[in-house]
């Protein structure tokens, strides 16, 4: 931690205030005014032009009965539980190649795993759109292959889902029940490479002596990663944790160029981020857009403020 | 600081591990692999036989001769961005870091507090007070607009890495200059820049591929075609309406050419960079 | 040590380009020489189809040979961002002189950014000296007398139109010759319907995976709408009053207030009918796919058939390794057993607006020279360059089409369409959200109109509040136009120009009140059948 | 950039605010009424401001200036709103054309510009300055809003219709010709939609007569017309305005339907 500094010797150091004077400024001009100027104008009716109203706390009260707004925290909900579990495959993969003996394959993974980093995102979104492609998608043809749907439109029939037929083929990205099953199922593997990269790191600290205490007591795989290598990586999970939830909470541009800005079929894809686009660009309402997301800031204030205080993690 | 890397003595050996592993990276790499064999096939060619690469003999190089000549200047305009923003961002964020790091200053948790809070507003709704402010400044249709919004935009993750590593770094060293009247710029010079070379290759390579991949910012900020970046060439591709994708795929690759060169030549650098276990919570 | 030398030649590589990339961006080498008295003229439009950008260059390049001070830029921007770019560069005031007007253009942002051209196009139009066209207003130039460049809301005329556009069937003349032995397009709706049927049973038949029509959430809805307005003919003449030939949506929104329509009523539920029996013709899970993959799918002769607008005949052409048919859109005919009794016959084209209009900004660095170039686009011998390079239809009256663009002209003889279903923001949100109802492998025409039911009178109550809001926001900026001009023609009552722009501005704030308290009925139309239902 | 030393700064910038004072004075009165026409409302309604008080100034013209610029000053705000009425009560004195001028904008902020709106407040002002025959178009125009008030009265056509007729007597007040021509367009307009369509059509003759002068406007009462004609079964009548629309706008979407409607009405019936 930061060295403690009497408040006399403080003012002797004042020269060190320069330092955070430029990245103040950047900060200061380039992320906090805009959000000042958000929270101005989420107290006017506000085309996006020069003409606007006053109109106080109009746009606030709005919100309370906005339903799609609030539906929209469901289908958010639902995708930050499913990104949880989606961290888990990265940790997976960071043990697999922790464990590893040669040093050498250690390396050439690493170097494997940076490689899709480079690749545009454009490409990885063309792949998945063919995916699930319902006529000449890998999705349908793997289910039909696999006569998986054959055993799906069974379930249908008993569960009255209304959702796979016989001979049709299914629409994943058009039918309101398959859109957040094929959101989660988007990116499959879900490795993100800078995690699994994060994660080896804190692996790394693991003394070599410690392994071996394990193996004399015939330790299982599973207790060595529960009880050795899993709370050397707490920080870096939970600091991930975060940051996901930042990201999943504020994120709509997977939804924007998969399911447009009405969310999909059934609405279903709505996320409030996606719906603070549609307020702003579709509708032209943008004052009513701020006030969107000065209430989505302090809802994700709250939450990462709740995340600090119960998840307490001792250093 | 930190111990030599364990190496796990166990006997069984490591096959059943490696098949998984490389289960898992086939499908990472999959992405890579379909733009490398559809860039080198027509729309025909590419239609008829979709995931298996075309025989050798009927590749088609001219792809990548429309590629080149489109991709270019795009490459151009990226490379001038993508750098100085990068430079700019670590100069600043070093500085700023050092601040928090060396001593608790009065007023200090109050300022990283106002940084920690930045990481959490919603973007959407200012880029059009943000585009107000470019235009106050008639930074509009310049590089220089994305250059400094990549700078301000590093700062925060920059200097929260930053701030941990030079945490980690021993006192006593500070201390020995400070005796002998080293200012603090001098410290910064010559204790905690030598030290910090990967964490700081590492954070480069971030934000260089930050400022690379990024096309909503460009976009709304540039206005003629000559000044594009990357990120806006290739949405021009993929806005085309008959799409020909042995083109789109070959410009794809050309795009991510340079990332690779670089990544090729620094990746020591960058994974030790990331495996210096400095990312902490 | 290797390790220091990879990364020496890493960041030596990087440093290389970085200096050539700075050279080349300090010292550009632009073409012709851009000393200061070039001045630069951009415009800025979202057509990417094949050919537009192609015509654009050559009348720039025509333009250019007139004024040789003066060089034209031409800013293609796609479809998909088209709105967030528009917007951003109105309001940072470094927006191109010229741009298309259409897609994410509200009234208030029309009024606020661009330059009313009404008086302008009430003269002829200078570069139709030595035309037939000499002396006619160059409003009257254009086949459907500039409709198309027209703001309703907004009583004035703000873009010239370069081509006029319609949508059409292609066909795919082998796979059609193949399947039913002759190259013979459908002319009825009948017709149409068996066709779809005959190939749907010939790819059954031959295990080919052929679609009848190739479908996307942009092409599908396209060729729907088009038929499911054949079906509101008869009840729009019987509600609307009479002098009103258009459809007007504050109407039909107090119209469906009134009860006066709704979506079970029997016209509606025979669009709906309609749509759904062509929807099971198109590419399964069309609602999913977009426009370039309907597209794919036809140039690749995956499906018989495409119903697209004329913007995507040049690309679809010049793909398409086969000869390709057009066709008009088959409606119902009045003698048609099930779909007759509502329509009128086939939709007249008269209506189709001009289109690919191009607006002037007022934040425009040089508007004499910019008007000057919108004149130029929108003349006899610039519209004759536009249909040969682009073969697109000409929008100015007396140009012959290109041969390829012949069966693209829109034809004038059928009647006016009935009114479409609301689309404005809300309600489009409660037609789409709900889509799977009408199309889905469970849905049905009277399941979607139940949808449509429940949803639509709560969406076009907060459409009309939003549409009065904007028509206010418009009419109290007119509030101290208007006294500015009575305080000055009062002092000066010689003036006739300052009266002539009086007289204007009071008989158009007076349409633009009637259509305000149009929209007014309308909404409490609305409360009032929401208050009980 | 070199960093110039305070002091220095200071002075620049007093003396950047000298000049634009001066600057401001001597725009006239003319410019700043031009700044208004072209949507340029903050910039002419600080021109108003400065000219406060200037000599040779006409300060009544100058209060109604500042009163109708501050509708539209950005961001239009309901302290901006008060402004503009307490500028113009001071002008209510008087017989002069900004008295009429001032009582109609204090009626139109009524109407629009207060949330909630006083629209009995306005519709009173507006019958009161009508009676008062002021002979000013603009404050004619009041007619129009009477008549629309009119039709949005009542739900139902009947109402509606009773409404609408009752407004007739407002033309004999109105002096100008655009006030009666827009008066007529916009009553026959909405008798037609009510359903009273003889009347309706009389209307719309009587605006026709003034003269209508704006192409956009002219076709909307001509198609009006001839369609109402049509259906009332004057079919001479019909045919003249078909002809005249035919003639001077041939090219417009409706033309082919209106050639159509001719040819009906043209051919006596078997």
């Amino acid at each position: 931690m930061a060295l403690p500094i009497s408040k006399t010797k403080a003012l002797l150091e004042w020269k060190l205030y320069l330092f955070i004077v430029p990245s103040m400024v950047l900060v200061a001009t380039f992320s906090y005014y805009p959000t000042i100027s958000a929270i101005y104008h989420s107290f006017f009716l506000w085309g996006g032009g020069d003409t606007k109203e006053f109109v106080g706390l109009k746009n606030f009260t709005d919100i309370l009965n906005d339903k799609v707004f609030w539906t929209s925290f469901i289908t958010i909900g639902i995708l930050v539980i499913a990104n949880i579990f989606r961290m888990i495959p990265s940790i997976f993969l960071a043990v697999l190649i922790h464990r590893l003996k040669s040093d050498r394959w250690q390396y050439w993974y690493r170097v494997l795993l940076v490689v899709p980093m480079i690749v545009p995102g454009l490409v990885t979104l063309f792949i998945w759109k063919f995916f699930f492609d319902p006529n000449l998608g890998v999705l349908n043809a793997a289910l039909d292959a696999s006569h998986l749907k054959v055993m799906l439109v069974h379930l249908d029939k008993f569960f009255g889902w209304g959702v796979f037929f016989e001979g049709v083929p299914t629409a994943w990205l058009g039918e309101p029940a398959l859109i957040i099953p094929a959101l989660i199922i988007w990116g499959f593997p879900w490795i993100g490479a800078v995690g699994v990269l994060i994660f080896l790191a804190g692996l790394q600290s693991i003394g070599a002596e410690i392994y071996e205490a394990a193996d004399l007591d015939g330790v299982t795989s599973l207790q060595k990663f529960l009880h050795i290598e899993f709370p050397l990586i707490m920080t870096q999970v939970r600091l991930s944790m975060v940051l996901m939830l930042i990201g999943t909470l504020q994120g709509y541009g997977l939804q924007f160029l998969l399911l447009g800005p009405d969310g999909g079929a059934g609405g279903r894809g709505m996320v409030p981020g996606l719906w603070m686009f549609n307020r702003a660009f579709i509708a032209g309402e943008f004052g009513y857009a701020c006030a969107l997301g000065l209430f989505l800031f302090v809802f994700i204030l709250g939450l990462t403020w709740i995340n600090n205080k119960f998840v307490k993690v001792d250093k | 600081m930190n111990t030599p890397p364990a190496k796990p003595l166990r006997k069984t050996n490591d096959l059943s591990k490696h098949i998984m592993i490389w289960a898992i990276l086939a499908l990472e790499l999959l992405p890579f692999y379909m733009m490398i064999q559809i860039s080198l096939k027509t729309n025909k060619m590419f239609f008829e036989n979709t995931w298996l690469p075309a025989l050798p003999q009927d590749w088609v190089w001219k792809n990548y001769v429309d590629a080149f000549h489109l991709v270019i200047p795009f490459v151009a305009n990226s490379v001038v961005v993508a750098v100085t923003a990068t430079i700019g961002a670590l100069f600043f964020s070093l500085l700023g870091a050092y601040f928090f790091a060396r001593y608790k200053m009065p007023g200090g948790n109050a300022l990283w507090a106002a940084f920690l809070l930045i990481m959490l507003l919603p973007g959407v709704a200012n880029i059009v007070t943000l585009f107000a402010l470019l235009q106050s400044f008639n930074l509009l249709n310049t590089l220089w607009a994305l250059i400094i919004l990549g700078v301000a935009g590093g700062q925060v993750f920059c200097i929260y890495v930053l701030r941990n590593f030079i945490e980690e770094l021993p006192k006593d060293l500070f201390e020995a200059a400070e005796m002998d009247g080293a200012s603090h710029l001098k410290q910064l010079m010559h204790i905690v820049i030598p030290m910090s070379g990967p964490i700081i290759g590492t954070l480069a390579i971030l934000q260089f591929l930050g400022s690379w991949n990024d096309f909503l910012l460009p976009l709304v900020v540039l206005r003629d075609p000559q000044l594009f970046t990357i990120g806006v060439g290739l949405i021009y591709l993929d806005g085309e309406y008959v799409k020909q994708w042995g083109s789109v795929m070959a410009a794809f690759f050309v795009a991510s050419l340079p990332l690779l060169i670089i990544f090729l030549f620094t990746m020591k650098l960058f994974v030790r960079g990331l495996s210096s276990g400095a990312v902490k919570g | 040590m290797r390790e220091r030398i990879l990364n020496g030649i890493g960041i030596g590589l990087l440093a290389i380009c970085f200096v050539v990339a700075l050279g080349r961006i300090l010292w550009p080498k632009e073409r012709g020489s851009t000393g200061e008295d070039v001045v630069t003229i951009r415009i800025a439009h979202w057509q990417l189809e094949t050919g537009v950008r192609e015509a654009l260059e050559a009348m720039a390049r025509e333009y250019e040979k007139l004024h040789p001070d003066v060089r034209i830029q031409q800013i293609p921007i796609p479809e998909r961002i088209y709105t967030n770019w528009l917007i951003t560069q109105l309001i940072g005031g470094t927006a191109p002189d010229i741009i298309q007007i259409g897609i994410g253009m509200t009234e208030e942002r029309i009024a606020r950014f661009f330059v009313p051209i009404t008086e302008l196009v009430e003269q002829p139009n200078p570069y139709n000296k030595g035309t037939a066209l000499e002396e006619v207003p160059m409003r009257n130039t254009f086949f459907d007398g500039m409709q198309g460049g027209y703001q309703e809301n907004l009583l004035e005329y703000y873009s010239v139109p370069l081509s006029g556009t319609s949508i059409r069937v292609y066909y795919n003349l082998e796979l059609l010759k193949e399947i039913t032995g002759s190259d013979k397009l459908p002319t009825s709706y009948r017709e149409f319907i068996d066709l779809c049927k005959t190939t749907a049973a010939f790819a059954k038949a031959n295990k080919r995976t052929i679609v009848p029509i190739a479908g996307s959430k942009y092409n599908g809805p396209l060729l729907m709408s088009a038929l499911f307005s054949s079906q509101t003919q008869k009840l729009m003449d019987k509600l609307s009053p009479t002098g009103v030939l258009l459809s007007d949506s504050a109407l039909t929104a107090e119209w469906f207030a009134e009860n006066k329509w709704t979506p079970n009523s029997p016209e509606v539920l025979s669009g709906l009918k309609l749509m759904r029996e062509v929807s099971e013709f198109l590419s399964p899970g069309f609602m999913q796919l977009q426009r370039d993959d309907a597209t794919f799918y036809f140039v690749q002769g995956r499906s018989l058939m495409i119903c697209s607008g004329s913007w995507d005949s040049t690309s679809i052409q010049s793909q398409a390794p086969f000869a390709v048919g057009v066709g008009r859109i088959p409606f119902p005919t009045p003698d048609d057993p099930i779909y007759g009794p509502f329509t009128k016959g086939r939709i007249s084209e008269a209506g189709t607006l001009s289109a690919v209009n191009f607006g002037l900004v007022r934040s425009s660095a040089n508007p004499a020279i910019a008007q000057d170039f919108l004149l130029f686009l929108g003349s006899q011998p610039a519209n004759r360059v536009w249909t040969n390079v682009s073969r697109w239809i000409p929008s100015v009256v007396g140009v012959e089409p290109h041969p390829a663009a012949a069966p693209f002209q829109p034809l004038m003889d059928g009647y006016a369409p009935g009114f479409p279903l609301p689309n404005q923001a809300d309600a489009a949100r409660v037609y789409n959200t709900n889509i799977n109802d009408l199309f889905g492998p469970e849905g049905s025409p009277q399941k979607f109109a139940d949808r449509l039911a429940e949803g639509l009178l709560e969406a076009q109550k907060s459409d009309l509040a939003r549409i009065i809001r904007s028509t206010s926001m418009n009419s109290k900026r007119r509030d101290t136009v208007v006294a500015s001009l009575a305080v000055q023609q009062a002092k000066d009552p010689g003036n006739t120009q300052l009266a002539e722009k009086l007289d204007e501005a009071l008989q158009s704030i007076a349409s633009i009140e009637r259509g305000y308290y149009l929209n007014k009925a309308a909404l409490r139309a609305t409360e009032t059948a929401a208050a009980n239902p | 950039m070199s960093f110039l030393p305070p002091r220095l700064l200071l002075a620049a910038f007093g003396f950047l605010i000298f000049v634009a004072s001066v600057l401001a004075k001597n725009t006239s009165l003319q410019s700043a009424w031009e700044f208004a026409e072209v949507n340029l409302f903050s910039d002419s309604n600080r021109a108003f401001r400065e000219l406060k008080g200037q000599p040779g100034v006409d300060e009544r013209e100058r209060a109604f200036g500042e009163a109708v610029t501050y509708l539209n000053v950005q961001p239009r705000t309901p302290q901006n709103i008060a402004r503009s009425q307490e500028l113009l009560k001071t002008l209510i004195s008087g017989n002069d054309r900004y008295t009429q001028l001032a009582e109609f904008y204090l009626a139109r902020i009524d109407e629009d510009y207060l949330i909630p709106p006083e629209s009995e407040r306005a519709k009173a002002a507006y019958l009161e300055l009508l009676t008062r025959r002021t002979g000013n178009p603009l404050v004619e125009s009041a007619a129009v809003r009477l008549a629309l008030m009119a039709e949005l009265s009542a739900a139902d056509p009947e109402g509606r219709r009773e409404a609408l007729l009752a407004t007739r007597s407002l033309a004999q007040n109105l002096l100008t010709r655009e006030g009666r021509r827009d008066f007529h367009l916009n009553l026959g307009l909405a008798l037609i939609k009510a359903g009273d369509l003889p009347e309706g059509l009389k209307e719309l003759l009587a605006a026709d007569t003034e003269g209508i002068t704006r192409p956009l406007t002219e076709r909307g009462a001509w198609v009006a017309i001839a369609e109402t004609a049509r259906v009332t079964g004057q079919t001479e009548l019909a045919t003249k305005y078909y002809r005249k629309f035919l003639e001077k706008y041939s090219r417009d979407t409706r033309s082919y339907m209106l050639e159509q409607r001719l040819k009906e009405v043209e051919t006596p019936q078997p």
